[in-house]
């Protein structure tokens, strides 16, 4: 019997190695694995490169793993945020390296990974800053760069429910870069709300299929959701607030 | 000189958006547009991070941390919406599938160059997001924008001198002072605001503009 | 109100002029758009190039449309089957022109057509005779061939269900090559079982969003599908058989 | 000479399928092996037109047109199945994601290459499905094949006579007369069939062959 569920989300992160490549899931805190992203700060592999959309936010998630050092590179389209002090202080005192890619070709690029394209030709970013260096080419008369897939040792990414073969299914727009991360890495890693049994996603709308995914953990209900049922009384940070006033409680 | 506000902005803007358009609203000024979107027809809102079909802000209480625009600020799904991953989405954009486009702006080329992420200040930390994929994939790219930087200088320039998002891509610019179409002859002024001239504008934009009578 | 349906399917492929690319979808018989095919042929369009996975079988749907000559070109993987009598006649007499490409290949094409990708290079078919010409190149230790995309002006395809704003799901393995040949193509043409209310479709669920539908239409429900339920009676055609004997009925 | 039935060969193929794997069966032979499955591991079936969990053969008055394999033969999806549209089942295969294909052969070189979709008559009917995609993209590509063609010629050859599927991919042959490898060094004999012995496979092919024991 194949099971990919465990127990918990230290066993979840098991051998990242120092050195790895970890595609991170999320697009601000919308399915940024958080309880992921603390195990792997507990088990404390260091000399990363992260690709992430983002580059964390606030003092948790991938904010404190880069404040912990542990960091060296990051490929993202945004890091700059209101609240991505962490990242702006070790950028500008050149403690992370950065590669900035344009978002459409960062989420293209980890798709290529995952489906085995060698390169492609992407008429995004032609002219710019962010080409330079890059081969260029005209196709069907308009100018195109060509671009590299992005691959990972691991993915760590979120879901909203999975099953015991690794299939997945998410939540709204904290699906983002879920379904082509894990199948851009050699080991994806999930966390889930809730583990169903098997058969119990719907096979037209599983989004991505168990073979991209090697380890479920079930996290539990996000705080906005009780039984499927979405019940708010949250900030979009996720934080409770006062229903009349927006206050945070 | 007088012009208009950005909510009036926002209101002509929207009111130039064809019924069953499929629009993709930049962070920031931009998504002020969606406020002026009339109720009898419908406009598809497209939100880079997975969803085609958002609707307005959520009620206190009613906050999805799950359902948020690209600005990462809270929306909600009309009935009829759809969602996808990242790839999907881009491939929507990239692939012309997009009417229309709305950017903000640090400058605009006579060319349609666009400039809108970068200062190229050295202590400026970088983010482009999806604002080079939009500008290269939506098939009409409008701007949104005050005539004047803070500094006072022009933003519409006949180069721009701060790192490109992408090249004549923009067609159409909105201002606080006027209207301007992007032609093969340069900047077209197509609408005027307030007391504003052409005369007017050539001064503060050091430019000469084509112009042939209000649209 | 934007309402994409259409009252038949005469309407649905209106303008398809002659000369025209035309995708069209289905595996074998699975998602092969016949009611659409067959309203082709009634409207007349010739000299057509087809994009199809296979080239027909039997003498209805793709089959009948070739075998009324109106398609000049052919681009597809597999057109040979024990029931393609129709196209093997037009090939051997040299009645077509045929564009073999792996399917994968084929697959990636369209979907770079529909997602703006100026080209890709593809590991599959390196070093075979469906790579001559072709631009070559080692990437990563790896040979890859440079293939472009597949654009139609039409595409016709088959779907589940749908709404006013062209979202839509399909069945089973009937999806096949839908999503991506209504992502193709200029104008996409749809036929569904049923139109269902705007928001009767899960948005997490849909896998065609509307921005890549221009017209629907409801041609009723498949023969072995009774009010939404799965009721069989059929052989692999869809044709009523004896659940006793299997022999048609 | 005595070897082994079809069915025998299939048996011994899935014996050596391990639990958990991810496997493409072709079209033709190759899906006899998933009737020799073992029921206590779970083996995924992927067919490239859409499935992955696909399951045996619908029972008559259950065949569902729209459910069927890459044979266009009618199947049935397990519990835990997934359905997806064809760039992404292609995607998953020509990503690496799929452990093993099991395809036929109409020749197989001692480097790999495969040849299994034309005979190069010049008037058949060309036809290659998704055979080059499935050469190129599986981890391990088993080849399924009579060792000998009905003409009596070896289908272990030096060199490929017949058009290319891929360069290089197969890792191992599975024919009624024995199993081997393709090595750097050419075919190895891994298992031998009924009276077989390396002095006579080398006779029937014609090649030289490594042999160091049975596995």
């Amino acid at each position: 019997m194949v099971d990919k569920t465990v127990a918990d989300v230290a066993r979840a992160v098991e051998g990242v190695p120092d050195g790895a490549t970890v595609m991170i899931g999320g697009f601000g805190r919308a399915g940024q694995p958080v309880e992921l992203i603390n195990a792997l700060i507990e088990q404390g592999a260091r000399d990363l490169t992260i690709v992430s959309n983002n580059a964390g936010n606030g003092d948790t998630g991938l904010a404190a793993l880069l404040g912990k050092g542990r960091v060296r590179r990051i490929v993202c389209s945004f890091p700059r945020q209101h609240d991505s002090w962490v990242f702006d202080g070790l950028y500008r005192a050149g403690g992370i390296e950065l590669e900035l890619v344009p978002q459409g070709n960062l989420a293209e690029r980890i798709r290529a990974g995952g489906a085995g394209i060698g390169a492609f030709f992407s008429p995004t970013g032609v002219g710019t800053q962010l080409a330079d260096g890059k081969e260029e080419r005209t196709i069907a008369g308009r100018r195109h760069v060509l671009e590299y897939p992005i691959k990972a040792d691991f993915a760590l990414i979120s879901a909203y429910r999975g099953d015991r073969w690794g299939n997945l299914v998410y939540r709204e727009t904290a699906r983002n870069f879920g379904p082509i991360m894990a199948a851009g890495a050699t080991t994806t890693v999930v966390q889930v709300d809730e583990i169903v049994d098997l058969g119990a996603l719907d096979p037209e709308s599983v989004v991505t299929p168990g073979i991209f995914v090697d380890r479920v953990v079930a996290v539990g209900s996000r705080r906005w959701v009780q039984d499927g049922e979405f019940v708010g009384g949250v900030d979009v940070e996720g934080e409770p607030v006062n229903v009349e006033t927006g206050a945070v409680r | 000189m007088t012009g208009i506000s950005r909510e009036e902005v926002a209101q002509r803007i929207a009111a130039d958006i064809p019924d069953g358009a499929y629009v993709n609203l930049g962070i920031g000024a931009p998504t002020l547009v969606a406020n002026y979107l009339p109720d009898d027809i419908e406009i598809f809102l497209h939100t880079e991070n997975g969803l085609l079909g958002m609707g307005a802000a959520p009620a206190l209480g009613r906050i999805d941390p799950d359902l948020i625009n690209a600005g990462k600020q809270p929306v909600t799904a009309l009935p009829g919406a759809a969602y996808f991953h990242h790839a999907d989405s881009f491939g929507m954009m990239r692939g012309g599938h997009l009417d229309i486009c709305v950017l903000g702006a640090f400058q605009i080329s006579q060319h349609g160059d666009l400039a809108n992420w970068s200062t190229g200040a050295p202590d400026a930390i970088p983010a482009v997001g999806g604002a080079m994929d939009l500008a290269s994939g939506a098939k009409e790219v409008f701007v949104m924008t005050d005539l004047l930087a803070k500094s006072g200088e022009s933003k519409l320039v006949t180069a721009c001198t701060y790192p490109l998002t992408g090249v004549g891509c923009v067609s159409r610019i909105y201002t606080d002072h006027a209207v301007f179409d992007v032609t093969p002859d340069g900047f077209r002024v197509r609408d005027l605001f307030g007391d504003n001239t052409v005369e007017v504008l050539e001064k503060l934009t050091g430019l000469h503009l084509q112009y042939s009578g209000l649209e």
